[in-house]
């Protein structure tokens, strides 16, 4: 048995629906962030998969800044989070719905 | 599929091979646990010497085997896990503190004969292998992973704890990991850049070139102009957590920070990971900025690597001094100056060094074909360079003094005169 | 103390006003501080404070002192001092006690500084029984009470350089105490707690070879205070943590009755040796130390800075110390010596009465002040014409000083708040009586 | 062999890890199944040949992003446990399930419908053969570097351009409490 790209491409699909499935139900914004970092990732094990499979660099550029944009939007997301938490601590989601600050 | 690139990926492996890497494992983590033995032995002495008293003298001769009396004795007491505390996380958090700590470990080359016409590898039954656990190519990166995945035993130790003051220590930690993180990589990127690779193994072989004038030692900490040495040392103390930087345990503040809830062996275990990252930082700047177990060897097969060693385990000790002597002396530092050190001074000087260097490198190499000789290359990449970084800090800079504007206006406020402080002219006498 | 949680008193609200953390105000006073940013609003119910308890057990609060802490992230918004945990009666006590047997129970009040409590409250007796003490005992009790401040403004030195993290520090400030306490030791016998001033005079006269044991002393502590200076004073880590820190104005500090190095520290001149001279403190050439900030910084320094006036004063005092007795003649109140009680009947008479009844004090009320090393320490005494205290008051400076740890704390970060009670300097056997 | 059982161990830590962030009722819970995750990843990544990428992988994202989230979790003390036992819409839960579900046949039929990916510059994905910088025994590190600085160098500054914006708006975002207790004090403010 030898692991092709298609095991990979399999596992990121199931990575993939289940960050989405976070996302969709779960009602903390803090928790929601780390459901988008989910589906980030199973991008990223395709890319990789992809690059390997095709022995073509560009898939693992393509990670290199999906991990920045990744870290950019943490950083803005969070700081957002932070804002809003302040004042509502015990806020979730539903609860953020205008844009007002 | 392509190749992966080890061989036990590649089922090319062997009993051989196995044993071999057991072997170095083994007799790396016992002479990891021996050092930090002996490491948190010497650091008493040496504060007891400091301070005018004897330090451990009863267990054993000189009180060598203190350690392992304290270890033995917290070994049998009673663990006691809170009722508030999240008993999983708590029960985890200490392997999280000891394990990254033990495989930073593993990237150091201890010994070998690097001197000119000796071999840094050895052979043993035909195996040849390097005085290291794993020369990972990307080695630097791999230590820089460790040291950011130390923090996560402190964190959640704190954070499980339930406990007040420990989780205000956890959240220090973490602010100070991520802070000192950044000038730590800058400061090892300018290794990088002066040595051209990132497997600790070459960089040692790097460094043991030679030097200027045969007498001065090609050292990286000469090499890349001391100043990324400064700002490695003084960001590797920050990210070990110890004085004059240790407000994450802070005593007097946070009575013992994330530790605070732990007793018997889980306490033992952040203990023995704390001075096992004392040794593994220690051993990390000599390998990166002062070659390692390089130096004058008379080579051979066994007096070699031993030698190696020996150099090795001599600039340890100037470190593992330091270390200690930081700690006798020196105040502990305030959170938001920490933070004040770390963002506006560390990293901002190690960025335009890493430019400086940039520049130097650029036109040694002088192929950017922008003033067709080797000055004038360096001073445009320096100008572009410093442009670039003026701007960024322009930008920062007005972002922050704009919102403390708006803020202040929001709040019916207006700045107030900074205070002439002429303290540190007129000194009280 | 000063501030409820529900209900803040009307004096104390404007203070409490929570203020941005701009770096000039962050070396103003409170006062100075709530009237540039009048009007601005405190911060409300929905912030997400956490309120801490610092000790009564906690490794930085100078013995069992209990602090309530609002913090705000790292930012103590309130405090609270909270004491109590160490409270013995010695007051009532001392009514128990013949005014010959009170210094012993006094002595135990202010533990870093003892020589001072058996001073205010012999004096005291003294003032009641309106007797003279002999010159000598007035220049060995001078001597006495000058390295009792050494000594302790060097555990002032040890305990903050630890509150601090410079852990060599208190070692060091120890090593240096030591040295005095040993030579208390050879003067009274005791390291602590010698019961050594009485009413009348001191117990015991200095011992032969004083005079070089104290020009010694003060040969070695100079240099050590230079290497504290290289330590602690020039050094920018140091600096950073104390400047700016705990800022107390003037009108804080009198309207709340502070006294001693925290008082001097905002730049009044007030000591009590210089301005209600008692002992002989108007014949010896000393200066008093003041500061310009009123922080953690200047509170040190002028602690360091008292040390050397000391050593000045008591390097005067081994040059002028006189002859004579060290203890009054007067058989009603200091016992006979030891060799009298062998030849005479009377002596020995005296002596069983004064130990077993003591003797009596004339009906009247005193209070005395001496300045002990953390501020104005005083003895309110009421005698009913017998021998042993009709009410004992003793007016502490650390007690009192205690008041301003809420106004130094304001708006500090919780790192501060260690700086800021080991600057107060408090001890909490004279705290809590 | 050995690559196969790898495989499957990272391949469950993966799935496993996913399954705690979307599961665990704690935040903090949520974040250690995240770093689970990553790990898989990184060794994923490792097996493939990028081990540059793996270690950035677990420099940035375990070492930088999930100590953030950790921070911020602890920070404003929303650590407490999310009830999950209501649904706060209903069917909210079925129909997520229902779109997860989808995404997941979806990517599965186009993968098994496309037809063999294996082998080098397959068409059918790669589109065009000269956009392709194939990878050579070199270390990767360097093999990236030079597609970095090279082909792609305007996107790398792009990026570079966007960390520093992103700092820029977290620093306005949450500079300064003094305005944020403003914030706080008018909780109205938000209605008019």
């Amino acid at each position: 048995m030898e692991v092709t790209e298609t095991w990979y491409l399999v596992l990121s699909a199931m990575l993939f629906s289940l960050g989405a499935f976070g996302l969709l139900t779960r009602r903390n914004p803090l928790v929601m962030f780390m459901s988008v970092e989910l589906m980030l990732n199973a991008v990223n094990i395709s890319f990789v998969a992809f690059s390997t499979a095709l022995n073509d660099l560009a898939g693992q550029t393509a990670v290199f800044f999906v991990l920045v944009v990744a870290a950019s939007e943490v950083v803005v997301g969070l700081g957002i989070v932070v804002a809003l938490m302040r004042r509502r601590p015990t806020a979730t989601a539903d609860d953020f719905a205008e844009l007002k600050g | 599929m392509r190749e992966p690139g080890h061989p036990f990926l590649s089922d090319g492996v062997n009993f051989g091979d196995v044993l071999l890497s057991l072997v170095m494992v083994v007799i790396a983590f016992v002479l990891c646990l021996v050092a930090t033995m002996l490491m948190v032995w010497f650091e008493r002495k040496v504060v007891g010497r400091l301070q005018n008293r004897l330090g451990p003298n009863v267990a054993g001769p000189f009180g060598l085997l203190q350690t392992l009396a304290d270890g033995m004795k917290l070994f049998f007491k009673e663990d006691i896990i809170p009722t508030k505390a999240d008993r999983f996380v708590f029960q985890l958090a200490p392997y999280l503190a000891l394990v990254p700590a033990f495989l930073t470990f593993t990237l150091i080359p201890l010994a070998g004969d690097f001197s000119e016409g000796g071999s840094a590898s050895s052979t043993i039954a035909g195996r040849e292998f390097f005085w290291q656990v794993a020369d990972v190519p990307v080695g630097i990166l791999f230590l820089l992973a460790m040291s950011s995945l130390g923090i996560y035993g402190i964190l959640l130790a704190g954070w499980s704890s339930g406990s007040k003051y420990p989780l205000l220590g956890s959240v220090r930690a973490s602010a100070q990991a991520i802070s000192y993180e950044a000038a730590l990589g800058l400061s090892l990127a300018a290794v990088i850049l002066v040595s051209g690779t990132l497997s600790t193994q070459d960089i040692v072989a790097v460094q043991a070139g030679e030097g200027f004038g045969g007498i001065i030692p090609n050292w990286n900490v000469i090499v890349t102009g001391f100043v990324p040495f400064v700002v490695f040392l003084v960001a590797g103390t920050a990210e070990l957590n110890r004085p004059p930087f240790d407000l994450v345990e802070a005593e007097q503040e946070l009575v013992g920070g994330f530790h605070t809830e732990y007793s018997s062996i889980r306490f033992a275990l952040f203990f023995l990971a704390e001075f096992m990252n004392t040794v593994t930082m220690g051993a990390i700047i000599v390998t990166l900025f002062f070659g390692g177990p390089s130096g004058p060897n008379p080579g051979g097969t066994f007096v070699g690597p031993l030698v190696g060693f020996g150099w090795f385990f001599a600039k340890l000790l100037v470190f593992l001094f330091i270390f200690v002597w930081f700690r006798a002396t020196l105040p502990r530092v305030r959170y938001d100056q920490l933070m004040d050190l770390g963002w506006k001074v560390l990293i901002p000087i190690s960025l335009a060094w890493l430019l400086i260097l940039g520049a130097i490198r650029i036109a040694r190499d002088g192929n950017i074909g922008v003033a067709n000789d080797v000055v004038g290359d360096a001073a445009f990449v320096l100008v572009v360079g410093m442009v670039i970084l003026g701007l960024g800090y322009w930008m920062v800079r007005t972002a922050v003094v704009n919102a403390r504007a708006e803020r202040m206006e929001a709040a019916g406020l207006t700045e107030v005169a900074v205070l002439p402080d002429s303290r540190t002219e007129q000194e009280i006498s | 103390m000063t501030v409820t949680e529900d209900a803040p008193s009307n004096a104390q609200q404007g203070q409490l006003k929570h203020l941005p953390r701009l770096d000039a105000v962050l070396r103003m006073s409170e006062v100075r501080a709530a009237e540039l940013a009048d009007g601005e609003p405190i911060a409300g119910e929905n912030d997400q404070t956490m309120i801490i308890n610092m000790g009564p057990a906690h490794p930085s609060t100078h013995g069992v002192l209990r602090l309530m802490l609002e913090l705000d992230g790292e930012i103590v918004r309130r405090s609270k001092p909270i004491v109590g945990y160490l409270h013995t009666g010695m007051e009532k006590t001392g009514e128990a006690l013949t005014f010959l047997q009170g210094p012993t129970n006094v002595t135990r009040m202010d533990y870093a500084a003892p020589l001072f409590n058996e001073l205010v409250f012999s004096m005291a007796v003294e003032e009641l029984l309106q007797v003279e003490v002999p010159e000598r005992a007035t220049w060995i009790r001078m001597l006495m009470c000058e390295l009792n401040r050494i000594s302790s403004h060097l555990l002032f030195m040890a305990t903050n350089g630890m509150d601090l993290g410079a852990v060599s520090m208190m070692i060091y400030g120890w090593r240096e105490r030591e040295q005095v306490l040993r030579f208390f030791e050879m003067v009274t016998g005791l390291r602590m707690n010698h019961n050594y001033i009485r009413p009348g005079g001191v117990a015991a006269d200095l011992p032969d070879g004083w005079r070089d044991e104290v020009l010694a002393l003060m040969d070695m502590l100079p240099p050590r205070l230079a290497e504290y200076d290289t330590l602690m004073t020039g050094q920018p880590l140091w600096r950073n943590r104390l400047q700016g820190v705990g800022v107390l104005s003037p009108e804080e500090a009198n309207a709340l009755s502070i006294t001693g190095p925290i008082l001097r520290s905002t730049g009044v001149e007030w000591d009590l040796r210089k301005d209600m001279p008692y002992l002989a403190y108007d014949q010896v050439d000393f200066s008093v130390v003041v500061g310009t900030y009123g922080d953690c910084f200047d509170r040190y320094a002028i602690r360091l800075e008292e040390i050397r006036e000391s050593i000045n004063i008591v390097n005067q005092i081994v040059e002028l110390m006189p002859r004579g007795d060290y203890r009054i003649q007067d058989a009603k109140v200091t016992p006979p010596p030891r060799a009298r009680i062998d030849e005479s009947m009377e002596a020995l008479i005296h002596h069983f009465k004064i130990f077993t009844e003591g003797f009596k004090v004339p009906e009247g009320e005193v209070y005395v002040a001496v300045e002990s090393p953390r501020g104005e320490l005083g003895c309110y005494l009421v005698s009913d014409g017998g021998s042993k205290p009709f009410r004992m008051h003793i007016r502490g400076p650390s007690f009192v000083n205690l008041q301003s740890l809420p106004h130094m704390m304001a708006d500090s970060l919780l790192a501060d708040t260690v700086a800021i009670i080991s600057s107060a300097d408090p001890i909490l056997g004279e705290v809590d009586r | 062999m050995v690559d196969v059982v790898v495989f499957l161990i990272s391949a469950a830590i993966v799935l496993g890890g996913g399954l705690g962030v979307i599961l665990f009722a704690n935040p903090v819970h949520n974040a250690l199944s995240l770093i689970a995750t990553l790990f898989g990843v990184a060794v994923l990544f490792i097996i493939q040949g990028a081990q540059f990428l793996a270690l950035v992988q677990v420099v940035v994202y375990a070492g930088a992003i999930v100590v953030l989230f950790l921070f911020v979790i602890m920070l404003l003390g929303v650590d407490q446990a999310e009830d999950l036992q209501t649904e706060p819409l209903v069917g909210q839960r079925a129909l997520a399930g229902v779109g997860a579900g989808l995404i997941f046949l979806l990517v599965l039929g186009g993968l098994f419908l496309s037809g063999p990916t294996d082998g080098p510059g397959n068409t059918a994905i790669s589109g065009q053969q000269a956009a392709v910088t194939p990878i050579d025994d070199s270390p990767d590190v360097e093999q990236l570097a030079r597609d970095l600085f090279t082909r792609n160098i305007l996107a790398f500054e792009a990026t570079a351009l966007l960390l520093t914006i992103a700092t820029i708006g977290a620093v306005v975002l949450v500079r300064n409490r003094g305005g944020e207790d403003l914030a706080v004090d008018n909780p109205g403010s938000a209605a008019n």
